[in-house]
């Protein structure tokens, strides 16, 4: 998946002067996951800037700039460290629009490398998506896959509104694949293929079970779809949201009734997180389809535990296979 | 330690005026005195308005016309301005009509209550104290990226220097060396709170330094120093040596806001002793000493300013208040997610509650803040 | 309700000199709302502290009291301005029992005025509190009575966990009642009533429709159930809630079961909002003794409005009957 | 402007010595000397450890013992002291068990991991960059309005001064006289990013006048320097005169973690010329020039400094990974959520996944920041 940012940012950077990339450690090392590596002998310091380490400042200056004309991407070093710079994500990067009758929308990225299954130290692994999912006037995103961190991460530069680009960096260096080339739209005429910030992708179809699922936990439902079918001979449809807010009702209600068993699957905390989110839909539209309620399987309400036992923290492919029986025998 | 503070206008007896600067015609002090009266005419009817019931809460600037007009009138055409709610119609200076302003404090949204901000160089208002900041840094950051010759300027209070976005602001702008200007309002309050209460230091201009940045003092009930000082920042700016803290030294003289009744905690009688020091008189009467204003065309720049806004009044009661779908306009840039038809269909289903109108005044026992209080009564 | 709260400070501080109140303009005037009025001539201005303008400064030094063994309430002065100091709540507050074995909990109070309907000016009206219900290690309360707001805000004070605590401004003045005298446990020797800050009230009891709500919309929801009854014969159940985090699922399952219909309401925006929660927590324990999916009546996926316009954004008793009578003929 | 660099240790050439202050006994002195051994001790032993895969990333902190070891010793027992991850082994020197701070850096959480701060008067490590500091003001304060005579003393480093909760703590600590001491360690890098990106600032003594703060700056790599001024400003703070701010100037000769390779972003030439004023052997020379310390006995006190740390190690792996409960523990001190029991039986209903072996040591071109980069296997 790094590859695909970094092709990205390679290539808005590229396109149009109008893209500059803000950042604690982003230039002269290319960020500590090597996202925006040769980015500063490429297009110099003045696009590609190393910042004084304060996220407020970085988003806030980002807004400014983008208030100006820019379209800045800013490197949030890891998820929790966005904390620091909520206020302004909420109170003037999701309303900026709103304020100045859609003239001067904030027209920003904020990327953040977030979750668990790293062995990082303490507070290095929150999944803090839900909290930006309830803000109005964010639009938030989670690719999956080389390809889609490329034509999500390209959109979302080109894109008008502000958006909250969730890498899951679990999975930073997994499912290497050949990358087209060829931008996903055409950069230069300013038209972003809005699809590639709204719409959930099909990763595999079956007509027993539907699950649901983003980030870094997709990888994990695919296997324990595989192991269904396998050991069971249980088809399952396996979505990967991809877009976290708005998200694709149209795609989850279709998984959900030609199934009529769900599971959603996420890292983030259980209580209020997107699995609620998307089981409320899914009943709410659905339910006399269903065969069983739809089982969320989830972090637990509990702070992100130390490594040594952040394996038992997060959905497993066991544990995700235990839901689905739920399900299944419900 | 303390910078001494920048004055130009005397008080006509011991005090002795300084000229105008070179560089001010005399068509500019017209001017600006006339952009002092229309701020000045704006918030006398803003408040009577609010007394009435036809606007909710309003923050009053009265007193500070000074550190409001004068700035701007430093600024280019092409400079942009980043005010707090107690700037809030310096956009009427900028081509903003009053009328949205007004609107703005009659709780309207969407093209009614807000302006297109890059039209008039002229950023919202900004509500959260010190978080347009780093806004301003940012803008002026951009520009100079660009290579264009465009600088910006911010307005906040004294208590904003306590909040952390003001020393993220002030530090990525020294470090960038962003042509920017950070305009502090030493009003020497917060809502209740003293600026004894917010600082430790004698000054504000003092915490400049820790930014190696230059800090300056100005009396901010002095148009013409205000002016001069803000002047000179720009041009700083410009000629890319980066950015300059201005603290105009102050007084609050009037409440905190509509809602606020200052006898709770201040003694009023030194609210006197600072009245006298308005910058609007007092310029008046410095041009009149200085033979640049005859008291007749003052006379009548005051009244064509009060005709002006009562203009915005008529313009601002003939809006009808925004339908119900104005909830779901210019959320997003780039169109609506399908939620917002939803949610419209749900409120065409129901009959739409009655028209709304602002809490009037209250009684001074019932709140010190930025709302009225509210009654209990539920919609 | 204003009330309640002021005699809950009075009493805590009167029997426990541990307690302190910081916030802006708390102590001279007594708070934007009055809350803590009479405070500083009874306490003391050491007890009572009117803080420079800096919202993470006020949380993060009161966590600071707390480790040395004090019991700080603070007072953010409305529900946005919470936002900069959201850090110090997230990854301080909420962590700080489990980074010290549970010897040192954060043992603050985080009094937060929230919500809309008192035609206050752009970013007074927030309704935040589903992002401190996905973040664990906080509680999260919301009395909407004179006498719950004192008896909850003593728990919340003599509580050894971080307590955010939520107060539907709407509503500070409304529902007038005698508050007894008497605290509801004895506040001497630091036993809490728990249940304070974990059970929901039942207001009504009725067997055709569940009615969950909290905060300002529980008056809104009361009267709406109150013409379901007159005009319709309808008799429903209205729950609130109080407690947000931990929900009293007990009581929230067994207001489903009774009633098979169930309606949720709140102000906040729906999208990852508690009524997802609420919605996810009934059809995963309940689905098949309801006879419809769970409603949700609840503020939309958009910037709080200027207030010109709130009373359309706000749920009304118009838009809480048209979502009852949505479960009621499903 | 900058203060000048208060120092004692000379380089035993042209370079003179200052004696000790009078204040230090020889033991004292062979007590620090000790001290920066054992923290020594550790930070070897612990990239050892690292780079064995027997703990996880590591952020070292070789060469800044002197701003560790010797603030600590200038505080009373009863002083609490705030830690960022670059001081993670201070609590060893307040009593913490060495296999605790171990267990920490090999993932271990609950007691095994965590120790408890009123026990040593020792805060949990912060991570967050300097959101610390404002806890550290919040315990002096609280001690000051209990009357009780407790200090506080935070550390953070050079990049820490360029977030906003810096400024929101120095504020609050000089406007209410927060018995505190603010311990910058200016090793001159924030990860990658060097201290002229940081602030526009010569020094970052110069902060401290945004506060009316005293602002001392002292040679980081000499103990004598960093006790003295310590001590000073702990005095000062018990007096009741309010907080001070040192900058401890030195660099940080190590990288910033173990997943962290310098040779990225900055020439190591200027790192070997740094190198021999670090404060272990420059103390130690030291107390042979003065005749405190005999060449034998320094060698004994790093042997036994060694072996305490050793049997730390064999401690440390004599723990067990801790159980799948520990998840649910410590989250609430007033009990437990009705969903932990839930979350717990559904963990048991499940085959655990294998132990977890940190990371080992990563190829130089693979990162830059906290953590081992991911391989992207999923568990
Ligand atoms: C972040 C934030 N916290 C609190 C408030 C509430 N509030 C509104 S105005 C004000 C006082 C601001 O004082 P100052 O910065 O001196 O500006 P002035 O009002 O004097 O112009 C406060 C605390 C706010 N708007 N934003
Ligand atoms: C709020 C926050 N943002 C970013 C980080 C990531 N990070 C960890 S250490 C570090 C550099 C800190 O530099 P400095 O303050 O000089 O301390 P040093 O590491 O040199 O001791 C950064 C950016 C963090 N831990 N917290
Ligand atoms: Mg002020
Ligand atoms: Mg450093």
């Amino acid at each position: 998946m790094v590859e695909g940012l970094n092709l990205a940012l390679t290539q808005a950077m590229e396109a149009d002067d109008r893209v500059v990339v803000l950042g604690e450690d982003v230039a002269q090392t290319g960020g500590v996951f090597r996202v925006t590596a040769g980015l500063l002998d490429r297009f110099g310091e003045e696009r590609i800037v190393d910042t004084p380490l304060a996220e407020a400042g970085i988003v806030g200056s980002a807004i400014g700039m983008a208030v100006y004309g820019l379209l800045p991407v800013v490197e949030i070093q890891f998820d929790v460290f966005v904390y620091p710079g909520f206020e302004q994500i909420v109170t003037h990067a999701a309303r900026y629009a709103w304020r100045s009758r859609g003239e001067v929308p904030a027209s920003i990225v904020v990327r953040i490398p977030f979750g668990g299954g790293v062995r990082a130290p303490e507070l290095h692994s929150d999944s803090p998506e839900a909290l930006f999912v309830h803000v109005p006037g964010l639009k938030v995103v989670c690719p999956t896959t080389p390809t889609d961190a490329r034509d999500m991460l390209l959109a979302a530069i080109f894109d008008p509104d502000p958006v909250i680009f969730m890498e899951p960096k679990r999975i930073y260096r997994a499912g290497r694949e050949e990358i087209p080339e060829e931008p996903p739209f055409e950069l230069a005429n300013g038209k972003v293929d809005s699809d590639l910030l709204s719409r959930a992708r099909v990763l595999r179809t079956g007509k027993d079970l539907a699950m649901i699922s983003y980030g870094a936990t997709v990888p994990l439902t695919l296997s324990a779809a595989e192991r269904l079918a396998a050991d069971d001979g249980i088809e399952a449809t396996v979505l990967d949201l991809r877009s976290l807010y708005p998200l694709d009702v149209a795609a989850i209600i279709d998984a959900a009734t030609s199934c009529r068993r769900v599971v959603v699957v996420h890292e983030a905390p259980r209580t209020a997180g997107l699995g609620a989110e998307v089981s409320s839909l899914i009943h709410e539209r659905a339910m006399l389809e269903l065969e069983a309620p739809v089982i969320r399987v989830t972090g637990f309400d509990v702070p992100f535990p130390q490594f040594a036992n952040e394996d038992d923290y997060l959905p497993s492919v066991a544990r995700i296979m235990a839901g689905a029986k739920r399900v299944l025998e419900y | 330690m303390a910078a001494e503070l920048v004055r130009y206008i005397g008080d006509g007896n011991r005090v002795a005026d300084r000229q105008p600067p070179e560089a001010l015609s005399e068509k500019d002090l017209r001017e600006i005195f006339r952009w002092l009266t229309l701020l000045r005419a704006f918030d006398e009817r803003a408040v009577a308005l609010q007394r009435q019931g036809r606007i909710g809460t309003y923050a009053l600037y009265w007193g500070e016309e000074a550190t409001q007009a004068a700035p701007l009138y430093a600024c280019e055409d092409v400079d942009w301005v980043f005010p707090s709610y107690r700037q809030n119609a310096i956009g009427i200076l900028r081509g903003v009509s009053a009328a949205t302003v007004l609107a703005w404090w009659r709780g309207y949204g969407g093209k009614h209550g807000f302006w297109n901000p890059r039209e008039h160089r002229v950023a919202p208002i900004c509500v959260p104290i010190g978080t347009h900041l780093p806004h301003a840094v940012g803008l002026a950051w951009a520009a100079k990226i660009k290579k264009e010759p465009v600088a910006s300027l911010s307005w906040f209070g004294d208590g904003a220097t306590s909040e952390g976005d003001f020393h993220e602001a002030m530090n990525f702008a020294s470090v960038v060396k962003a042509p920017t200007v950070f305009f502090c309002v030493n009003n020497q309050w917060a809502i209740s709170t003293p600026i004894r209460k917010q600082t430790a230091t004698e000054t504000l201009a003092e915490k400049a330094a820790a930014y190696a940045m230059p800090g300056v003092r100005v009396d901010g009930f002095d148009p013409i120093a205000c002016w001069e000082v803000t002047k000179q920042a720009l041009d700083r700016a410009r000629a890319g040596e980066g950015p300059t803290f201005i603290e105009a030294y102050c007084y609050r003289i009037g409440a905190h806001g509509t809602a606020d009744d200052p006898r709770l905690y201040r003694d009023e009688k030194e609210t006197e002793e600072w009245r006298p020091l308005e910058p609007v008189g007092r310029m008046r009467a410095y041009l009149e000493r200085q033979g640049v204003l005859q008291p007749t065309e003052a006379d009548q720049i005051f009244e064509e300013a009060r005709e002006t806004i009562a203009q915005a009044v008529r313009e601002m009661e003939s809006i009808d208040r925004p339908g119900r779908e104005v909830l779901f306009e210019h959320v997003y840039a780039s169109g609506r997610p399908w939620s917002f038809d939803e949610g419209l269909e749900e409120l065409r289903a129901v009959s739409r509650p009655a028209e709304v109108r602002p809490l009037g005044p209250q009684p001074p026992e019932a709140g010190t803040g930025d709302v009225e209080v509210p009654t209990g009564e539920t919609p």
